[in-house]
């Protein structure tokens, strides 16, 4: 045996010293594995700490050290530091292995005997698994420095802005006519309750008017090729037929034209627009796209008021207009595509859609708002009468089994926003139906406090039901929120005029689609599932696409914009680079062998395979391979096989955690 | 013509007989066969799982055990208590196997093995899916026009299953009575419970709940309430003397199976539906029939 | 597996088979008390319950008539955002207070079952006409009254028949049954 | 010698008198408190004698636990006594009529309450009668 392997095996406070005799592994280690090439067994309290490291550097340099093992937590959190370590010490890095003696071992039994005996068959395993490692060398691949944001909410515009600012070019790609997402439909924002247009329209023009931003409204993306450093993304811009080189943004079109549509998106249901239209004044961009489903012309062939009337010379409107396929080429992406409003329409008890006056937290939003179809005027269906009693009722379609398990997260505030906005609106008294009531941030409980101080009443129950079957005189005409007063413990019916539904929030409903899109997962609840949840919450598992706002979980405008500002940090890091430096661990495709079958073309998660025609044998492209090995396993012919993962290192490490290698190797 | 095992329960025997009459009056003309299994035993309502599950899905589980024999493979219960014992005894039977041994070991000693294979139907459920409302309204030749019915769906018909079509406001019933020619009332109440099970034991509970139902069906100027369900049905219609007393109110709102709707509808003679039968007279339900 | 067993242990095997115990779960938040229709005749709306039997307050809870208020509609169970079933908890705790032979003086509920079940028992069928008795007994002669000018209305119209009916293969029936309560004779 | 007894009862406090008395008769007892543990405690370990109720659960859970044992080529052998209380929880059923031994196909059935020195009799009259049976078996 010429490998020359070192054993460091770490304490980890009593994270793993408290269930594994960490001293007698070590031990175990340099006696039991010595014919293996074990040199040295050491433990330390700390291997992550510089000592720890100095210690492995040492060996290396004064023993000679041609492996190491480093037994300790996972891979995932320490590889690098100690494959940095040997690098170093002149060890290729790659000739270092982690075994995980934490995560797998120490947190998982209780049972000290057992587990000291598991932590010596997986340091087994590993020392045979390294003896056939083979020195690697990172692929390096230059950063292309344009950044591809899609969605243009809050979170979206924050990021390409602190790109755009940083001097690198940004393509942000919205699927709406204007960006601004759901913020541009708020009137107040909690809990300073400043205009959420007066904050939110200066950062929206910003966009339109940046040198280094290219906005691509009414677009989507189709598709993304390419890795980390060099995304290729085809871009589909949908026809408004309103030529934008000409359009001044007049808005004579829309005055003129005769189709009158119900506002489901902007307005929340609550407002008209017209077949042609810009969703609000503030819209970025300026001009107006047709909605083809609705234009009379388009739907019988005639009317065209809108080109009629145009006064560009020439005339902006082009009924002959064509979908347009962009490719652009990016360097690293962020997904900013945000969230959906859950449809109280699925809770049938609290009537939405079937009692009038019950109205979802986006109707009310854009009822308040002083741009909106009643000017900002509180008022119930009928359009003119002010409510005199209103209930809020919290946690619709949140918190519940029976549709979202999670938290929500935003709707605590913003209840206490409406609950503020109605009484200064309309003096009416005011209910909120809550099962907590959570402000876990700067200046929420005061919020919280104020709203109590006005004379805001708190009801600790869930609403069991909204109805309009009176039972009492004073129940007549009105709504009656069913609830149990769970703190003074008493059955509530309260008669009001106006129901307000906090509806929660929801990921997209195609979120699963559009993350397949870019090759990112979604978690159980369907939010985007970000590198590490605490350490790393805007990067996601695949190199070079982050993720800010809301598509990574609910939250409100600080934090989506905090999210925005962070994912932007990371990519001008990136692109700061210049050149990136790519895990060679790789799967590669022995060309005698492969059969052309095309099975693993596509099972690959990265699009990274392809098949060459001229040799009908598939080919894996080393830049796009994240290593998963999907395709190793899935080979029928066993042509595939993966660096760092070879059949031959994994039968080794199976051997090794059998302690099939304790045996002196009978004399060649 | 396809044939269900018919399970008509014992409230059909007696405070349930016009039920029982509409029932198989509208299957005959409907074209739908109901054999009624034989020697069936009660199934329980709500009193035997107070005293022993085990035991209450036992005596179920008989009943699934006689229809299977006949080689059916629909088990129709017009009762939704009825209804609800079966489908959720026979759906243990299927998850749980340890259940299923032992209750065939008991089956046993009466020559019966049960195996969870039947089908469970309401019996609205056989009219609304199995025939269709578009057979339904072919055949109706004294269409209800102008009677303004409140859809009394009650508790286990739909609950506690979750994937029912809509637990909280379900459609078929309004859809049913607006193949019959009626006029089906947003009744905010249908779905909460009547009491049935607490008529014995909490008579003021019970009467209080019938009339939270009487006044929503009169507040919504119901002609008739219709219901599925014979616990639901006496609860509505025997009590509504006890309630007026109890409240010192007025109802006298006809309540009626909505076989007996259809079977009017379909020209059945009243007296075969058995109507006449109540203690709220039925008569002015005729009225917009005839 | 040795442990003190806590009261909401004892009720979460009492319920076990079917759904493991899912009272851990309860908010509390009173959804399963306001939809509940007969909340207003029980002593303690079934959060409380779920509250007391969490604290360990079981002389309360076998005191309480909640459980035998409850009607079985089940829409506390197919609202519970806990994914509770509810009302089958209340099964669990009318089993367990009659085992225990321990519930509140006067109440109808376990008597009504008890006299249901040996009905059935007996004849493999339910009678109405039988049940009413039990009622009238336990609620003195004003009860007799509306009772018997209800039943005679009743009978008037054919709806109230005079002999109950008994299941043919009755002596096969108890054999069965005896197969799952082991007290009698065998056959 | 160290004789492994298992309980399977839901009642606590039953339970913590009846095992108290075995310890003092130096017994190592294991308890679980349903059916579904109390099975699973069975297949895990090996008992010497088991101490099985009837009304558990969803009701006569005893007697179906008590045939499952019976069925169980690992278990089968194990003596089996039952304790219960079933004529007090449900014997409405049936007046004045026995627990039928003949239903549940168990060595012994006595009914609750049991005197201390009642049971330590029939449990060591049981484990004397599998041993000699196991010896029998054994020639």
């Amino acid at each position: 045996m010429s490998e020359k392997i070192g054993v460091y095996v770490c304490h980890c406070g009593t994270n793993i010293a408290g269930t594994v005799d960490v001293k007698g592994v070590a031990e175990w280690a340099a006696e039991h594995l010595k014919h293996r090439g074990v040199v040295i067994g050491r433990e330390y309290k700390f291997m992550c700490s510089s000592l720890g490291q100095e210690l492995v550097e040492k060996d290396i340099k004064e023993l000679g050290l041609t492996r190491v093992i480093v037994a300790a937590c996972s891979p995932h959190l320490h590889e690098k530091t100690f494959r940095t370590a040997c690098k170093n010490a002149g060890l290729n890095p790659y000739l270092c292995e982690m075994v995980s003696i934490r995560e797998q071992v120490s947190w998982v039994h209780t049972d000290k005997v057992a587990a000291t005996e598991k932590s010596k068959a997986a340091i087994s395993g590993g020392v045979e698994r390294v003896i056939h490692n083979e020195p690697l060398e990172p692929i390096q691949v230059p950063i292309h420095a344009d950044t591809l944001v899609v969605g243009g909410g809050i979170a979206g515009i924050q990021a390409a802005l602190e790109i755009a600012d940083a001097g690198y070019h940004v393509c942000l790609v919205e699927r709406e006519p204007s960006i601004g997402g759901h913020m541009a439909q708020f009137d107040k924002t909690f809990p300073t309750l400043d205009c959420a247009a007066c904050i939110l329209t200066p950062k929206m023009v910003e966009i339109g008017s940046h040198p280094n931003i290219t906005l691509l409204t009414w677009s989507e993306v189709e598709k993304v090729d390419g890795y980390v450093g060099n995304f290729k993304a085809t871009i589909r811009k949908k026809a408004s037929y309103v030529n934008t080189d000409t359009c001044t943004g007049c808005g004579i079109c829309w005055e003129k034209c005769p189709k009158k549509v119900v506002d489901d998106v902007y307005e929340a249901g609550l407002g008209i627009r017209k077949a042609i239209y810009r969703p609000f004044a503030q819209a970025v961009p300026k001009y107006p796209v047709m909605d083809v489903e609705n234009c009379t012309y388009f739907k019988n062939g005639k009317c065209k008021a809108c080109q009629l009337f145009c006064p560009t010379e020439p005339n902006s409107i082009n009924f002959e207009q064509k979908d347009e396929i962009l490719e652009i080429q990016a360097g690293n992406i962020i997904l900013a595509t945000g969230y959906d409003l859950f449809d109280a329409k699925r809770i049938p008890q609290y009537g939405y859609g079937k009692l009038p006056n019950v109205f979802t937290s986006l109707e009310f939003e854009r009822m308040c708002n002083a741009a909106g179809p009643t000017e900002g005027r509180v008022v119930l269906r009928d359009m003119k009468t002010a409510p005199k009693s209103v209930v809020i009722v919290h946690c619709v379609g949140s918190r519940d089994e029976n549709y979202n398990k999670y938290c929500s997260s935003i709707c605590c505030m913003q209840s206490l926003k409406f609950a503020h906005l109605v009484m200064e609106r309309t003096g009416a008294e005011v209910y909120n139906c809550y099962i907590d009531i959570r402000t876990p941030s700067k200046d929420y409980e005061e919020f919280y406090k104020r709203v109590l101080e006005e004379g805001g009443h708190f009801i600790r129950g869930k609403v069991a039901e909204v109805t309009d079957s009176a039972r009492l005189p004073e129940e007549e005409g009105k709504l009656i929120v069913q609830v149990e007063d769970t703190l003074i413990g008493k059955q509530r019916r309260i008669p009001v005029d106006m129901v307000i539904l906090s509806a929660g929030i929801e990921p997209r409903h195609d979120a699963k689609e559009v993350g397949k899109l870019f090759g990112i997962a979604c978690g159980a609840s369907g939010w985007y599932t970000e590198k590490h949840p605490k350490l790393d919450p805007v990067a996601t598992m695949t190199e070079g696409i982050y993720i800010a706002g809301c598509v990574q979980g609910p939250k409100d405008i600080p934090a989506s914009v905090a999210q925005g500002a962070a994912a932007a940090a990371r990519v001008l890091g990136k692109i700061q680079q210049g050149v990136i430096a790519l895990e060679p661990i790789k799967a590669s495709i022995n060309e005698t062998q492969c059969s052309g079958c095309r099975i693993c073309n596509g099972l690959c998660p990265f699009n990274a395979i392809a098949f060459i025609e001229d040799d009908k044998v598939s080919s894996i492209n080393p830049a796009l391979c994240q290593g998963c090995g999907t395709c190793v396993a899935a080979c029928p012919a066993g042509a595939i096989s993966g660096t760092g993962f070879s059949d031959q290192q994994i039968i080794a490490q199976i051997d090794g955690l059998l302690l099939k290698n304790l045996e002196e190797p009978v004399a060649a | 013509m396809k044939q269900y095992a018919y399970y008509p329960g014992c409230s059909l025997e007696s405070l349930a007989t016009s039920y029982n009459l509409s029932t198989l009056e509208v299957a005959q003309k409907l074209g739908v066969d109901l054999k009624e299994i034989k020697d069936w035993n009660c199934c329980g309502a709500t009193a035997y799982f107070p005293v022993d599950e085990l035991l209450a899905h036992t005596l179920v589980a008989r009943n699934l055990a006689l229809a299977e024999k006949d080689g059916l493979s629909d088990f129709v219960a017009p009762c939704s208590a009825c209804y609800k014992n079966a489908y959720f005894t026979n759906s243990y039977l299927k998850k749980d196997a340890d259940l299923a041994e032992h209750i065939n070991y008991a089956l046993e000693a009466d020559g019966l093995h049960v195996n969870g294979t039947m089908k469970i139907r309401h019996l609205i459920e056989v009219f609304i899916e199995d025939v269709g409302l578009d057979e339904i309204e072919k055949k109706i030749t004294h269409p209800l026009k102008g009677l303004r019915v409140a859809p009394y769906y009650g508790c286990q018909l739909l609950r506690p299953r979750k994937d029912h079509e809509n637990v909280e406001n379900p459609q078929f019933f309004e859809n049913l009575l607006s193949a019959l020619g009626a006029e089906s009332l947003d009744y905010p109440s249908k779905t909460r419970c009547c009491g049935g099970s607490l008529i014995v034991t909490n008579r003021k509970a019970a009467l209080d709940m019938v009339q939270i139902l009487l006044q929503d069906a009169v507040n919504r100027k119901a002609d008739v309430i219709a219901t599925t369900c014979p616990m639901c049905n006496v609860n509505l219609e025997v009590y509504q003397n006890q309630v007026n007393r109890e409240f010192g109110t007025q109802y006298s709102i006809p309540v009626m199976y909505f076989t007996q709707l259809m079977g009017v509808a379909l020209g059945i003679k009243p007296g075969k539906l058995g109507i006449g039968k109540e203690l709220v007279s039925g008569e002015p339900v005729l009225a917009f029939a005839y | 597996m040795d442990t003190e067993l806590s009261f909401n242990d004892e009720i979460a095997n009492v319920m076990y088979a079917t759904h493991g115990n899912p009272i851990k779960d309860c908010l509390q938040c009173g959804t399963c008390s306001g939809t509940c229709p007969a909340v207003e005749f029980m002593d303690h709306t079934p959060r409380v319950i779920i509250g007391l039997i969490r604290a360990g307050y079981k002389d309360e809870v076998l005191a309480s008539n909640t459980f035998w208020s409850c009607a079985s509609c089940y829409h506390c169970s197919v609202r519970c955002p806990a994914g509770i079933d509810i009302a089958d908890m209340m099964y669990a705790l009318k089993r367990y207070s009659m085992w225990k032979g321990q519930h509140q003086e006067g109440l109808i509920g376990p008597v009504f079952s008890e006299s249901f079940v040996k009905m059935i028992v007996n004849s493999g069928r339910s009678f109405e006409p039988l049940l009413a008795p039990t009622y009238i007994f336990k609620n003195g002669p004003q009860g007799l009254v509306q009772e018997a000018q209800t039943a005679t209305g009743l009978m008037l119209k054919g709806r109230m028949p005079l002999l109950p009916k008994k299941i043919k293969g009755l002596k096969k029936f108890q054999n069965m049954v005896r197969r799952i309560i082991p007290i009698g004779e065998p056959s | 010698m160290n004789t492994k007894i298992m309980m399977i009862d839901d009642d606590p406090d039953f339970v913590a008198g009846i095992k108290s008395i075995l310890e003092k008769a130096d017994y190592s007892v294991n308890v679980a408190y349903n059916p579904k543990d109390g099975f699973q405690a069975l297949q895990a370990e090996h008992y010497d004698l088991l101490l099985l109720d009837i009304m558990m659960g969803r009701g006569a859970e005893g007697v179906a636990l008590a045939r499952k044992i019976r069925k169980d080529p690992k278990l089968k052998e194990m003596p089996v006594l039952i304790i219960t209380g079933i004529r007090e929880q449900i014997a409405f059923l049936f007046p004045g009529q026995a627990v039928h031994p003949h239903f549940v196909e168990t060595d012994e059935l006595v009914e609750k309450p049991v005197e201390p020195k009642f049971l330590l009799e029939k449990v060591s009259a049981l484990l004397r009668l599998a041993e000699e049976k196991k010896s029998k078996v054994q020639e």
